[in-house]
């Protein structure tokens, strides 16, 4: 025990990552929600309906179903591997959320900054580091099914994944020069200020070249559509997870969404200034925007609550809408409203591009292996490097000018 | 200042030249080589003659003027510069020749006109001219020693120009190793010296010797060694006895070569260096005698093989070497002054005689035989009449430049400073010889009836770039002694005076020589007093003086051999013969040349060869050396098939030998020595 | 805040370098020789880093940097290599490989 | 028995434990992943000692991109399991002595060197650990020109394996 208080960063530590781990699960599965409503919607359907309100429940039914279905293993597969790409995958994929802040380093306990796990000085190198490592799971999915089609999807997503690294991490070294650092809590608040004192001053604006080539290549390096080659259907059923059933499965699936939150995450840190908030403290009224807005929800829930009288979903909504409530009436205390004011834009900027990626993946056509390949090599890279080059050019301009 | 300052012009300037002609003259057409050849050396005159001018302006006390450029050679106490030096001496070696070579250059050109690797020929003459002109301006003795070796080379290069021809090539050989065995000597002398004075600075050693009473500085012993190994190199150089035999060979080059070197410049280095050491060798009275007594024999022997040859150059080639030993009698019996103004004298009428005979070959289409000629004056009247005037210089018939030098050489070898009457004699008898020889050889060649077939020989005249050259020398021949002309009278000798400083100013103060004067003149910073050792005769009337010179007996005995000449080849040809039938052993003695190369081969060569064949080849060489290099080779041979079996192919067995290594190494580093604590 | 003394990282280095070597003698796989190479690189670096440390010199971290630019290039080439030797010998057994011999 | 000791021996057995199936196991990717793990612990390590800079290229240059590269070809020539031939008989009877004579005698020097009794406070954390400024002003400035030339030995690397690996039409 006397260990336990020796070393006070374990407890709040410990904490925070059974937090964390809560929070991470439950959204990972209700992005599946989130993005088959948004699809519907944008494809003019209704998408999960049935279960629960709002198919609020389908996610849970999802779960059931994996958790029950058979788990079985391809004969000639090489079990060791076979069991243990899956976990690699979304192991890796969940680790990088402890190096994200939520908040200001400013929100401490016992000590320790509470809204981040782990504040490392450079913490955007070991997010590269973990997802540089996330091609296993692929690769190894695929190699040890001992099937040809995960083998070439393994091979070609892992490929993939390789060559959109290099220009994802070029892009983002852009960012890295400008604010001088690799700790994301410095990295945001460079970005504090305005322009024109309502313009914030975020990395997007002089890098949007660099955010452009960052998101396309996160894209492709989650294996998303319009890149997401490794699980074309048409060409190779399902990529490397072909021969992979039930949990194993929802390992990957998770992964995916995990590894989208983590890019998600990232690109609001390096382009769009992470948890700050984009107006001015000047204006005191936004800072109530968080619980206004909860508030708006638990009204807009208690009106369906009334409108659609059902069993279950009646009392599902009514849970909903008391959460709301309470959570929202406690955002009014002063000391709860300057602690959610970090987290609550944070999320809402990753939520926002979250939903960029839906779109796109409900708008764009999947394109050909070659054709990604090319972009990738061909466009990407030199757009990001010719970025690079100049950004380090406007920084090392003075010194040359002073220098002659 | 100019040209003092930068003396490294003169001796540049031709190999300038040389450098040209010889990377790319191949593809230049005659006027360019021309050009090249004739227009360095007519360059360097000219620097010459600035030279002159400047020199004239020197103060005495910056005589010898010095010159270092950089350091050349640097080992412990051993340090040689490349320094070049200026003084009276070096001027007139460097007239005679800049001017000799540069007439040559345009004799050649015409002599030459026809002949393969025409380019080679200049660019050689002009490396030549380079080494020759170094030799003069050297400072020190190691530098003067390269001059001394690259004329050597050019020499050999030069004699072997016509390297199809077999005897040309062996000639060549011939020279090069007699020379080399002189040069043998050479080395270990400047050795020697060094030892002795610590320096190879003619200065330096110089100034040790008169830093001090003579054997304080240094025991004449070893003074004595130092110049007669000194005198070996001059010997060999300068072809005295007994390694005078290659210079007739060396008649084997082309003409203009023999002028140049074999006549007026390169056999005369000997001489040159001799007098450079005089101070050396006045203090050591027996290498003097030696130097003498040499020079007095070879004077006559040559002389006598000169009598009876029948090849032109040859006979040419004889009475050079005999010449030589005149300027070295002049040498050896303190006369310095007088030795280099028969080597200058000389080097204009044999230079001239050369060429000319050269022209003669060229009348003859190549034919150097006298007795295939005759008649040939009304042919050639300039080449006659150039080669008449170098022969009453050579004969010493009074007026004439060898008149004045020669006369002077026995003069002191009669009277002068450590005189001797028998060195004196065969002087004098030599005379005798030359004279009859060389009148033998103009009326052989010129006169009586044409002994060639005229319808296969066209006698014509030589073009005007052979002929203006043998005037010009003629002209000296005839003018060059007159410097000297008022000592006839008890006046001064303006050459001697002139060269007055060189000699006087480290004279050695016991010597008890004709320069003892002069000694007061060196106390003065060689301030140039004239003091001409007055002989006997001082007393008498200027008049008398000049008939005792004119009535002298070289005159005579040359007047004699003139008329012996005259004699026996115009007036009663068939004399000579029946003096050869009379005594017969003598006659075919001289004829080979006193069987001198058949002694050498006999007794030198072919137990060298012997030697070299029977033990170097076979035994050494072919014995031990390839013995050696062979059981090397068949060891390590069969290691290696022992060892490539280790060389399985097997990469993990490759591994484990890596393995083994390092664990030897770790073992050794921290185990054993501990090195890393 | 307690601590690690550099020995015990050392002989870690020491210990991951001999099984390095014993790998690179025991494999047959060229594949896995060239593991067993990575391997003992990987152990000398974790040397170098200790002794950085302990000199509080950065030099070492800096050797370290260089070690892995040389050995990704290594590995680049030595693993086409490999490739083009299977592609001629159909096999990666290194002992089945043993043309260059006397 | 503090936290970094135990980080310590977690992370030294783990790495052993790689080494040691790396050696053992005959398929050739299992020997990759063990190598991977190795990589991993000794990133930590590096961690621990305050090399946070080093870790994180470790993991991302030998974990993320040199192994990838070894995963790839034993996918791609399918190499499966290594036949145990013993040809040399050398490397049989010789290496395994003399491998386990220089791992004992390494160590036990390592262990009783001067150097090694000195003691780091390496714990894992920013107030020990390295700057990644001073790094790279060593890297950019002091070592230059090695940088350099490192970058240039890279491009050969990569013509080469370009070459070698390319289809000969």
């Amino acid at each position: 025990m006397d260990f336990v208080t020796q070393h006070p960063v374990l407890v709040v530590s410990l904490a925070k990552i059974v937090g964390l781990m809560f929070l991470l699960m439950t959204t990972l599965a209700y992005l599946s929600w989130f993005e088959r409503k948004v699809i519907a919607h944008i494809q003019s359907r209704w998408g999960p309906y049935y279960v629960g309100a709002h198919g609020l429940l389908q996610p849970l039914a999802d779960g059931v179903k994996f958790l029950f279905k058979e788990d079985l293993t391809p004969p000639g597969a090489d079990r060791f591997v076979y069991i243990l790409a899956p976990m690699l995958a979304l192991t890796l994929a969940m680790t990088t959320i402890a190096l994200i802040p939520f908040g200001p380093p400013t929100v401490q306990w016992l000590g320790q900054s509470t809204l981040i796990v782990a504040d490392s000085s450079i913490g955007l190198m070991f997010v590269f580091a973990i997802t540089s490592m996330g091609v296993y799971g692929v690769a190894l999915a695929g190699w040890s099914s001992n099937s040809k089609y995960p083998l070439l999807g393994g091979l070609r997503s892992s490929a993939q994944m390789i060559s959109y690294e290099v220009a994802l991490t070029l892009a983002v070294v852009g960012v890295v020069l400008l604010t001088g650092t690799l700790n994301f809590n410095e990295m945001i608040t460079s970005q504090s200020g305005y322009y024109l004192h309502f313009i914030p001053r975020w990395n997007v604006v002089p890098q949007i070249v660099g955010f452009l080539c960052y998101f396309m290549s996160a894209i492709a390096e989650t294996n998303r559509a319009p890149f997401d080659l490794p699980e074309g259907e048409t060409e190779l059923v399902g990529g490397f997870h072909t021969e992979y059933s039930s949990f194993k499965f929802a390992m990957f699936f998770m992964a995916e969404y995990a590894n989208m939150i983590t890019v998600s995450c990232l690109a609001t840190i390096l382009f769009f200034g992470g948890w700050l908030s984009p107006f001015p403290d000047s204006w005191t009224v936004m800072r109530y925007l968080p619980p206004a807005g909860l508030l708006a929800l638990a009204v807009y829930l208690a009106y369906d609550t009334v409108v659609l009288a059902r069993g279950i979903a009646r009392i599902q909504l009514i849970v909903v809408t008391t959460g709301a409530l309470v959570i929202g009436l406690a955002c009014l205390h002063p000391v709860v409203l300057t602690i959610i004011q970090g987290p609550f834009w944070f999320l809402l900027k990753v939520g926002l591009i979250m939903f960029f990626y839906v779109w796109t993946r409900a708008t764009l056509p999947r394109l050909r292996y070659d054709q990604l390949m090319t972009f990738g090599w061909k466009f990407l890279l030199p757009v990001a490097l010719a970025n690079l080059v100049i950004t380090a050019l406007v920084k090392v301009w003075p010194l040359l000018v002073n220098h002659g | 200042m100019f040209i003092l300052d930068h003396l490294w012009i003169i001796i540049a300037l031709p190999l300038l030249g040389a450098a040209i002609n010889g990377l790319l003259g191949k593809n230049f057409s005659k006027p360019i080589v021309n050009s090249v050849g004739i227009g360095s050396i007519a360059l360097a005159f000219l620097a010459f003659a600035e030279l002159v001018r400047e020199f004239a302006q020197l103060p005495a006390e910056q005589i010898p003027w010095v010159k270092t450029y950089f350091t050349w050679i640097t080992a412990g106490q051993f340090k040689v510069d490349f320094s070049l030096q200026v003084d009276q001496l070096t001027i007139i070696m460097l007239g005679v020749v800049t001017f000799v070579s540069l007439l040559v250059h345009i004799y050649s050109t015409g002599y030459m006109a026809h002949e393969e690797g025409y380019y080679r020929f200049f660019s050689y003459l002009n490396l030549f001219v380079f080494f020759m002109l170094t030799l003069v301006l050297a400072a020190n003795v190691v530098l003067m020693f390269v001059g001394w070796e690259g004329v050597g080379l050019c020499s050999y290069l030069l004699v072997g120009f016509w390297f199809l021809k077999q005897s040309a090539i062996s000639a060549g050989k011939k020279a090069f190793i007699t020379t080399r065995i002189g040069d043998f000597g050479f080395t270990i002398g400047i050795l020697l010296l060094f030892w002795t004075f610590k320096s190879v600075d003619f200065g330096v050693i110089f100034k040790q010797l008169v830093s001090g009473p003579p054997d304080a500085v240094v025991s004449t012993s070893v003074l004595t060694t130092i110049c007669l190994l000194l005198f070996v190199g001059a010997v060999g150089k300068s072809a005295q006895l007994p390694l005078y035999v290659w210079l007739p060979d060396a008649m084997e080059g082309p003409t203009p070569v023999s002028a140049l070197i074999h006549a007026a410049t390169m056999v005369t280095a000997g001489v040159y260096m001799v007098a450079r050491m005089n101070p050396l060798f006045s203090r050591a009275p027996i290498a003097m005698f030696v130097v003498a007594l040499i020079g007095a024999l070879t004077a006559f022997y040559a002389a006598t093989i000169g009598l009876v040859q029948t090849d032109i150059k040859k006979v040419l080639a004889y009475s050079t070497v005999s010449q030589l030993g005149y300027m070295f009698l002049g040498l050896g019996v303190g006369a310095y002054a007088s030795g280099v103004f028969h080597l200058m004298t000389h080097a204009f009428f044999k230079g001239l005689l050369f060429l000319s005979a050269g022209s003669v070959i060229h009348a003859m289409g190549g034919d150097q035989e006298m007795p295939h000629m005759g008649g040939l004056r009304s042919k050639i009247p300039i080449t006659f009449w150039c080669m008449f005037i170098a022969t009453f210089a050579i004969a010493g018939i009074p007026g004439f430049a060898g008149f004045f030098s020669k006369d002077e050489i026995l003069e002191a070898a009669r009277s002068g400073p450590n005189a001797n009457i028998w060195l004196w004699l065969l002087g004098l008898i030599g005379a005798g010889f030359t004279s009859f020889y060389m009148f033998r050889l103009i009326f052989l060649t010129f006169f009586g009836e044409p002994r060639y077939d005229e319808h296969k020989v066209h006698v014509h005249e030589s073009p005007y770039n052979m002929t203006v050259p043998l005037i010009c020398l003629a002209i000296l021949s005839t003018v060059g002694g007159w410097v000297a002309a008022p000592h006839l009278v008890g006046g001064t000798d303006y050459f001697e005076k002139f060269l007055h400083p060189v000699f006087a100013t480290y004279a050695p103060a016991s010597s008890l020589d004709g320069l003892k004067q002069s000694l007061e003149a060196a106390g003065i910073a060689g301030s140039q007093v004239s003091v001409v050792a007055p002989p006997a005769e001082a007393a008498e009337a200027p008049g008398m003086m000049l008939l005792h010179a004119l009535t002298g007996w070289p005159v005579l005995i040359a007047l004699a051999g003139l008329v012996l000449a005259w004699w026996f080849y115009i007036k009663s040809p068939q004399t000579p013969k029946k003096l050869a039938e009379s005594l017969r052993g003598p006659y075919t003695l001289v004829l080979h040349k006193y069987y001198v190369d058949e002694f050498y081969n006999a007794v030198i060569i072919q137990p060298l060869l012997w030697i070299s064949t029977n033990v170097l080849w076979h035994v050494v060489d072919e014995g031990v050396i390839d013995g050696t290099v062979n059981g090397v080779a068949r060891v390590s041979r069969d290691t290696g098939s022992e060892l490539r079996e280790i060389q399985s192919g097997n990469a993990r067995s490759y591994a484990t030998w890596v393995v083994i290594g390092a664990v030897g190494v770790t073992v050794l580093m921290l185990g054993l020595w501990g090195m890393v604590r | 805040m307690s601590i690690v003394p550099i020995s015990y990282y050392l002989v870690l280095s020491a210990i991951l370098f001999g099984l390095g070597i014993v790998a690179f003698v025991f494999k047959r796989n060229i594949i896995t020789i060239f593991m067993a190479i990575e391997l003992m690189l990987n152990a000398v670096n974790l040397a170098f880093v200790a002794f950085a440390r302990a000199h509080d010199q950065l030099d070492g971290l800096v050797f370290v940097f260089f070690v892995i630019v040389v050995a990704a290039a290594e590995s680049a080439v030595g693993l086409a290599i490999i490739i083009t030797l299977y592609q001629n010998r159909q096999t990666l057994n290194i002992e089945r490989i043993n043309l260059l011999k006397f | 028995m503090s936290l970094p000791f135990i980080v310590f021996f977690v992370c030294a057995f783990l790495a052993v434990l790689g080494a040691l199936t790396l050696i053992l196991a005959r398929e050739p990717i299992h020997s990759a992943l063990a190598l991977i793990l190795v990589m991993v612990s000794l990133a930590v390590l590096y961690l621990l000692l305050g090399a946070e800079f080093i870790a994180a290229v470790q993991v991302i240059v030998y974990a993320g991109a040199i192994m990838v590269l070894f995963v790839f070809v034993i996918m791609l020539l399918n190499a499966g399991i290594e036949e145990r031939t013993d040809f040399s008989k050398l490397a049989k009877y010789a290496g395994l002595p003399l491998g386990m004579f220089l791992i004992l005698f390494l160590a036990h020097w390592m262990a009783h060197s001067l150097i090694g009794q000195q003691v780091a406070n390496g714990v894992a954390g920013t107030n020990v650990s390295v700057a990644t400024r001073d790094l790279s002003h060593q890297l950019f400035q002091t070592y230059l020109f090695p940088f350099e030339a490192t970058s240039i030995l890279i491009l050969i690397a990569i013509l080469g394996a370009l070459v070698l690996a390319k289809k000969d039409e």
